[in-house]
């Protein structure tokens, strides 16, 4: 069965892609972030735009926060965004 | 005792204090930050991660607590838009002893800047917004911690 | 801005926060002292040297003011018969950073703990008295400072 | 002219000698608060037991905390207690 993610976004993530959340189909060859990641920017202009710099960018799968290199497992939320600039 | 709240409306500060403070512990520490003025902002949206944030918030708390012996701790943050002078966010703590009590609210603090998923943007007096990038220097301090 | 009162009567820690706050920096800092219960006390006497004590507690924030940049310190610290559970004492300081607000009011009462003329008192459930002892603790995190 | 100082006690110095404060003539030898004290312990059997260990006290004088070997100078105010205890 293929995998479903639901991919949240946001601060200027959420604002340059021009939506808060979307879900995506995994494609078999997709194990980790980087590489969901790598097959978004592959497929868009946009992705390719949005996420050119990955080191401005920050991962919570399932709400915790995670590298590049995480595993998707069997994860329902992917969430991307910037450095959190809270307190 | 363990209370976080994240919530567009405001905070009474001292109240916050006076129930920590009826633990019984002696030792109350608060920080309160707020929207500082100055330049050319008019407000800060504060936009957060709602599935995420309580469990962030709560993972910082749950820390604390076990790095130090304390009676209470609570944290508050606040979303949405706050003007210049607003409170922003409230990071409390109640032990027996002094130094455990504000070393904990120093360290609260310092890891929601850096794992409680929360971002600011500035919105301008002229109605241009900004992001707020992450500094370095809240990289540091919670690093400094060695958890 | 400093503001010291060595009073009797309670105070309003939030009251104090607010004022602080007030003045924009945006960090506040704020650490209370209350009477902490416990096996055989009832209350303390709280008793301190008139002449001196304002000039003693002024000296301390003038010091902190010249260690980190802050738009305020106020230091509030009570005499007379305290029931357990009561308010003794705060330290506030404002500033543009969470660090410096934090640090200072550390720094304020570990030397408040030390050269600051109040002696306390317990008074225990059965009567008898009892004056506290310097605690070695308390001297060696004022000397850390290394003022 | 004799150099009159007025000393104040506060704490368990002040309930042991059973006064809060007097004022003292100091002897023409006496120049520091060691030898004031020491002068004083010479006099009275009360203070040589409330001064016996000069380590648990403390001094200030004119309101400034000072040791063993300040001078007495032309203070009017000499203070002795024990260590602090607020906050």
């Amino acid at each position: 069965m293929p995998h479903q993610l639901d991919i949240v976004y946001f601060s200027w993530v959420k604002e340059r892609l021009g939506r808060a959340q979307e879900t995506v189909v995994c494609p078999e060859t997709v194990h980790t972030i980087g590489e969901l990641i790598g097959s978004l920017k592959a497929s868009d202009a946009l992705y390719q735009d949005v996420f050119s710099d990955l080191k401005k960018l920050r991962f919570a799968l399932d709400q915790d926060f995670v590298g590049l290199d995480a595993p998707l497992g069997n994860a329902k939320e992917l969430a991307i965004f910037p450095p959190v600039t809270g307190g | 005792m363990i209370k976080i709240l994240v919530m567009e409306g405001d905070f009474d500060a001292g109240e916050e204090i006076k129930a920590l403070a009826a633990l019984g512990g002696g030792a109350v520490a608060n920080f309160v930050g707020q929207v500082r003025g100055g330049g050319k902002l008019a407000a800060l949206e504060l936009e957060h991660y709602p599935a995420m944030t309580e469990k962030a918030l709560r993972k910082i708390a749950d820390k604390a607590a076990e790095k130090w012996t304390l009676h209470g701790i609570t944290i508050i943050h606040r979303v949405g838009q706050l003007q210049v002078g607003e409170q922003i966010v409230l990071a409390a703590t109640c032990s027996d002893h002094r130094q455990a009590a504000i070393e904990a609210c120093s360290y609260i603090m310092d890891q929601l800047k850096t794992v409680a998923p929360f971002w600011k943007k500035e919105i301008r007096l002229d109605g241009s917004e900004n992001w707020v990038e992450e500094r370095q220097s809240d990289v540091d301090a919670a690093t400094s911690w060695n958890d």
